[in-house]
């Protein structure tokens, strides 16, 4: 037995630990921060290779076998997913070094991020439903945490939002898991899938689903529970900000995906009209508010909601193509929204405010802060070469080959007004003529780089479309024959 | 047919070669502009190299990485490509020039973002000229966007942007609401996007689909200025003259008609556009704006606003020419691609000149100019011959070719609307020759010895150029290129046959 | 008793989201809390057999037992609620200090 | 809060709370109980002290980097328990039972690594519960 599928929730967890123990010494912590940092990078791509050349993975925690134990299952989906989150996560990380500057800061900051970082990967890997539960609550417990840690009353105010309504979920993620425990006796996720094919008929299976909906609905900010991003997102120290939008928000769409297409994958028909309804209403109200913004960090929070609509818009059409050209979207929209707000941090620290009034001229303050900024606009707006662009013809002809004209319609419409605000940010921040107030100073080298490397990525996912995309092709294939995932798991008893 | 050849990659990086030459030589002028001559004339010698084996019926082609099953990032050299290159790769050589004479002579700011965009924006044409299909070209097609967008806000003033955002948002809002769409629903139908002369969209699908298809294609290719979308070509008039000048003649605009070109030829297809009556629209919507332009170009004082209007109107033949279906009306359209980018790009030059020389912008200020500057004046009437299509000019030879191909496709309409068109061209070209050779000069202008303009004093010091009192031409890096583009126009107009045989490729 | 729970937790979720539409930020705070636990109340519920007897080794055969799964969730359930809730209070304290308010209406202040 | 009653009573009650709390902390390998309960129990008499005498009766802010080092400390100890079934080649988390025969009283006691999680769950609880207490405290 591998133990390759624990390790990027052990890493990171003693990480944490260890980071814990360091208060005192922030050079060991560095020294840390970077070994382990790399060593879950390294870690998820050989789980990821290792996936991919040798099917599913699956592993009994404590040696109890499924459906009695806990247990950890890596697909293809959790490989991708993991490994965006580790990119993600290290640019970040490194970011952060230049973004918090008192010590005291990054001794808080630090073991908390790697406890969520430990959260977001046992989600992924999780294959039981009460697990997932867990996960979640430590990724957000942490994040409650990092949000209001700077003691900011944008923050305060934020965290109390999102608290509630974290807990608000939490009790109603427990009912649905309550449910269906009660329904068919096991949480295990393969094992649920088996007990559930006879009864999908029965009503209250339904009823779950739709709860599980809602659940996750709210941690990835679909619909009519979007109302918590804008702030939590743009109030949240911008490393945060980034891991929020980038990686965080897809934990909710990677649950639906996960619950969709193996517990309930005869309901998907039932409740495709729904997901792409919402998926819809999603990305055109976050397009509006988006454009409604003045601050650079709401602009691309709202956004965000919008792309989410995106994401769900390519689940929600249920076919292969379709889940392929969302999960590239994950992939692309992460490594592009990062970026963005990455870039608005180098704002906000420049002149203490994120309001695009308050800034101007960066063409020529900072010529490299301009294109990368451009970059991340031309990315998220769908103009080729960037990655961005393949992401938006791979679900608009994921569309068309499944007949859906009217979503199809409706994102060309958001991409439109997507191109219109990102674009007037652009200009605002970087053309127009210098702000009021003192002279801009510099953007440290220190954090541009890490916003270069993302947008270098951005860039790199254009011209590598294929391989990237015969990965979520394959992932999609396989979330598709549900029994591979099924045997991985149950097999081992 | 095709030969597997890096050439056509080649021809790209040989202007994004140029343009990092230009970054990294930015603190020495004359060895940055030395780089973009030696881009330019490389670049020049590359695409003639290609013309003899295309002219024997082959193609070069290339790909450089495949992006998804069937979307690659692949070039192919066609004759139909090869006379755009060769057309905008020649006037890029003349264009570095003529940019290095007024560039200086105005002491503009930012030479080096200047020179730098200007090699990637022929890099992008290049890259469209070349594609080989569908995903390709509007890759490119949006670069080509992007890198122009600098050039147009070049002076950074408040009208600049304006004037800019105007040109930006049109370009990229039609196009990904509509080019992307078109391109997408392709790939959905047909499976992939190659260019092929029997068209590429299956005939049997729904024809109200593929109308759509068509009109999506049209109105989403923006940079065609097919009538309603025509509005970015003048607001993009606050540009300095050599980023009109590339506009209008070397890359942007011909970018346009070229895309629709190759939509209707290669995307289509003859066949499919005559069963689905598509021709006549097009034709239809062409003169309308034909028309249209040339009215408003009369009502311009403006002399760059006026040839803004007139590059609407004289674009618009091209695309009349694709729509005509007809072989000679193609070959019509082809050949005023050519013939008008030459013209175009010696009106525009002339206008920068005598900007240069004497600060003057409007027709009406233009009395007795052709004294002062017989040379520049002088092309300039070569130039407005094309436009009007007199015959020895190049105008005359497109627009022959496209009064046969209108009798070929019995829409004798057709010649109606080039016949007036001709008439409205002369109605506003011959005013401004006649204002520059036979009026008299203003009074107090006339009592001037000493040169007029700070402008020219600065060129005349710098340059050495314009050395005599009477005759106030500009420099000789200005005066010269706009020679060699009239004179290249006038021989294309005397000599059509140098042309002729790529067309013949591309009509079969 | 075989009422009683769904009563409980009944009136678990009545309250709390009772508690949960008033001003006051603390009866916020509150009503989140008795929801979470409702929803412990009704894990518990799925599990539960009639009155049989505590799952613990050692006793003989395997019949009459309430089922152990359902306690064992809850028991984590409840580790997290509370920390959660602890975590809420203190934050409700802060935003008390900052806005000397205990309207929620004040906080909403912002643009939503 | 401080009268004289509560005083006296938490000075009764604390002890036995921590007494009891040890008993939950040992025998909640097979029985009820377990860690995280024992350090509630713990903490509760700890409660009671700081109600009864203030925070400046164990100089608890002076203390507080014991806390956060308890906290700490709970969690790596648990966090290793969990890989050292990792190691002695099991999976993560598995858990190893030893049988010793005491000395003296010649019974045979079960010694379960899940109990040396425990403790570190116990560490940890009290660690949180003081350093959360502290923390609200501070304002007054």
């Amino acid at each position: 037995m591998t133990h390759l599928l624990v390790l990027p929730i052990l890493i990171p967890l003693g990480t944490a630990i260890v980071l814990l123990l360091l208060r005192a010494n922030p050079m060991g912590r560095r020294i840390v921060i970077g070994i382990s940092g790399l060593s879950i990078l390294v870690a998820d791509i050989v789980l990821l290779t290792s996936i991919y050349q040798k099917g599913i993975h699956s592993y009994q925690v404590g040696g109890w076998s499924a459906p009695f134990g806990i247990v950890m299952v890596g697909d293809l989906l959790s490989g991708i997913m993991l490994v965006l989150a580790s990119v993600i996560s290290l640019s970040a990380l490194s970011y952060s070094f230049g973004y918090l500057k008192k010590e005291a800061q990054q001794a808080l900051f630090h073991p908390l991020f790697f406890f969520m970082w430990a959260g977001t990967n046992g989600a992924f890997l999780t294959g039981d439903i009460f697990n997932l539960f867990v996960m979640f609550e430590v990724m957000l417990m942490s994040i409650y945490a990092l949000l209001v840690m700077l003691g900011e009353k944008k923050q305060i105010e934020a965290g109390f939002k999102l608290i509630s309504m974290g807990l608000f979920t939490s009790a109603l993620f427990l009912a649905a898991a309550g449910g269906i425990y009660a329904f068919a006796g096991t949480l295990n996720m393969a094992d649920l899938a088996l007990k559930i094919k006879p009864h999908v008929d029965h009503p209250l299976v339904s009823a779950i689903a739709m709860m599980f909906i809602g659940v996750f609905g709210l941690k990835a900010a679909m619909m009519p529970f979007h109302f918590w991003l804008p702030d939590v997102h743009s109030a949240a120290p911008t490393p945060i900000s980034a891991m929020l939008s980038g990686i965080l928000i897809k934990v909710g769409v990677y649950a639906i995906i996960r619950v969709f297409c193996l517990i309930f994958v005869d309901l998907q028909g039932y409740f495709q009209g729904f997901i792409l309804t919402m998926a819809c209403i999603t990305m055109f109200v976050g397009a509006l508010g988006a454009v409604a913004q003045t601050d650079i960090k709401r602009l691309l929070a709202y956004s965000s909601v919008s792309q989410i609509g995106y994401i769900l818009m390519g689940v929600g059409f249920f076919t292969v193509g379709g889940m392929s050209a969302a999960l590239f979207y994950i992939i692309s929209h992460g490594v592009i929204k990062s970026s963005l707000f990455l870039a608005a941090g180098i704002l906000k620290k420049m002149r203490g405010s994120t309001e695009m009034s308050d800034h101007g001229d960066m063409i020529n303050t900072s010529p490299a802060f301009t294109t990368i900024f451009f970059i991340g606009v031309i990315s998220l707006g769908g103009i080729p070469p960037s990655g961005g662009f393949f992401m938006k013809f791979q679900l608009i002809k994921a569309g068309l080959d499944g007949a859906f004209y009217i979503p199809v319609i409706v994102a060309f419409m958001v991409s439109l007004m997507t191109l219109f605000y990102l674009f007037r940010s652009w200009q605002k921040i970087c053309l127009s003529g210098p702000p009021q107030g003192n002279p801009l100073a510099r953007p440290s080298v220190k954090l541009l780089i890490p916003v270069g490397i993302l947008a270098m990525l951005c860039l790199v996912l254009g011209l590598a479309a294929s391989p990237v995309s015969g990965l979520t092709q394959a992932a999609a294939e396989q979330l598709f024959s549900p029994e591979l995932y099924i045997r991985a798991v149950m097999g081992a008893m | 047919m095709d030969i597997e050849s890096i050439r056509p990659l080649l021809v790209l990086l040989v202007s994004l070669a140029g343009a990092v030459l230009i970054l990294i030589f930015r603190k020495d002028p004359n060895t940055r502009e030395g780089c973009s001559l030696t881009a330019a004339v490389l670049k020049c010698l590359l695409v003639v190299s290609m013309v003899p084996a295309v002219l024997s019926g082959k193609a070069y082609s290339y790909t450089l990485l495949t992006f998804l099953p069937g979307v690659s990032l692949s070039l192919r050299v066609d004759a139909l490509g090869l006379i755009f290159a060769l057309t905008a790769s020649i006037l890029w050589i003349l264009n570095t020039f003529y940019s290095i004479g007024y560039m200086r002579a105005h002491h503009e700011p930012k030479q080096t973002r200047f020179y730098t965009c200007f090699a990637l924006t022929l890099s992008a044409t290049m890259g469209v000229a070349f594609s080989a299909n569908l995903v390709t070209m509007y890759l490119f097609y949006e670069i080509l966007t992007f890198v122009t967008y600098p050039l147009v806000a070049h002076n950074q003033t408040k009208v600049a942007y304006g004037g800019a955002n105007k040109y930006f948002f049109y370009l990229l809002g039609t196009s990904t609401a509509f080019l992307l769409p078109a391109i997408i629903l392709t790939y959905s139908l047909s499976g992939n996007g190659d260019f092929n002369p029997a068209g590429i969209l299956p005939p049997g699908a729904n024809p109200l689909l593929l109308m759509f298809i068509f009109f999506l294609f049209l109105f989403g290719i923006g940079k065609a200025a097919v009538m309603p979308v025509h509005a970015w070509l003048p607001s993009a008039m606050v540009a300095p003259t050599p980023v009109s000048a590339l506009l209008h003649a070397v890359a942007v605009v011909n970018t346009g008609v070229f895309c629709v070109l190759r939509v209707i030829f290669h995307v289509f297809g003859v066949d499919l556009m005559g069963t689905l009556n598509l021709g006549v629209f097009v034709a239809g919507l062409a003169s309308f704006t034909i028309l249209t332009a040339s009215c408003i170009a009369l009502t311009r004082d403006n002399l760059k606003e006026r040839l803004a209007f007139s590059t609407i109107s004289q674009l618009s033949y091209i695309v009349l020419g694709g729509a005509l279906l007809s072989s000679s009306g193609m070959a019509g359209g082809v050949l005023h691609i050519a013939n008008h980018a030459f013209a175009k790009i010696t009106l525009f030059f002339c206008a920068g000149a005598i900007y240069v020389a004497t600060d003057k912008t409007k027709i009406s200020q233009l009395d007795g100019i052709g004294r002062r500057m017989p040379w520049t004046m002088t092309a300039f009437s070569i130039g407005t011959l094309t436009m009007i299509g007199v015959p020895l000019s190049g105008g005359f030879v497109s627009k022959w070719y496209l009064a046969m191909g209108s009798i070929e496709a019995e829409m004798g309409v057709i010649l109606l609307v080039l016949f007036s068109s001709t008439l409205l061209n002369a109605a506003y070209f011959v005013p401004i020759i006649y204002k520059a050779f036979f009026n008299a000069p203003p009074e107090e202008e006339g009592s001037h010895d000493l040169p007029h303009g700070l402008a020219y004093a600065a060129a005349g010091d710098k340059d050495g150029g314009g050395s005599s009192l009477h005759t106030q031409e500009a420099s000789y890096f200005i005066v010269v290129p706009l020679m060699v583009t009239a004179m290249i126009s006038l021989i294309l107009g005397m000599f059509p046959d140098i042309l002729l045989g790529l067309v013949r490729q591309v009509t079969g | 008793m075989k009422l009683l729970l769904p009563v409980v937790i009944g009136v678990l979720f009545g309250g709390g989201t009772y508690l949960m539409l008033k001003k006051n930020i603390l009866k916020l705070v509150l009503g989140l809390g008795l929801i979470s636990h409702g929803a412990n109340v009704l894990l518990i519920s799925s599990g539960w057999i009639g009155a049989g007897a505590v799952p613990i080794l050692g006793q003989d055969g395997t019949e009459g037992f309430v089922d152990p799964v359902p306690q064992a969730l809850v028991l984590t359930a409840i580790v997290i609620g509370f920390a959660a809730l602890a975590f809420l209070l203190v934050l409700a304290i802060r935003v008390y200090r900052d806005l000397k308010t205990a309207d929620i209406s004040e906080i909403r202040g912002q643009r939503g | 809060m401080t009268s004289l009653i509560f005083k006296s009573i938490t000075k009764t009650v604390s002890p036995i709370l921590m007494i009891f709390s040890l008993y939950l902390l040992l025998r909640g390998h097979q029985m009820p109980g377990g860690g995280f309960i024992a350090g509630l129990m713990t903490s509760a008499g700890l409660v009671l002290i700081y109600l009864a005498y203030g925070c400046d009766f164990f100089d608890w802010h002076k203390r507080s980097r014991f806390f956060y080092y308890l906290f700490s400390g709970g969690l790596a100890l648990s966090f290793l328990t969990g890989l050292a079934g990792l190691f002695i080649g099991g999976t993560f988390l598995k858990s190893g039972v030893a049988h010793v025969e005491m000395p003296f009283i010649h019974e045979s006691w079960e010694f379960a690594s899940a109990g040396i999680f425990d403790i570190g769950v116990y560490l940890v609880v009290c660690g949180v519960c003081v350093s959360l207490m502290t923390l609200l405290g501070e304002e007054e």
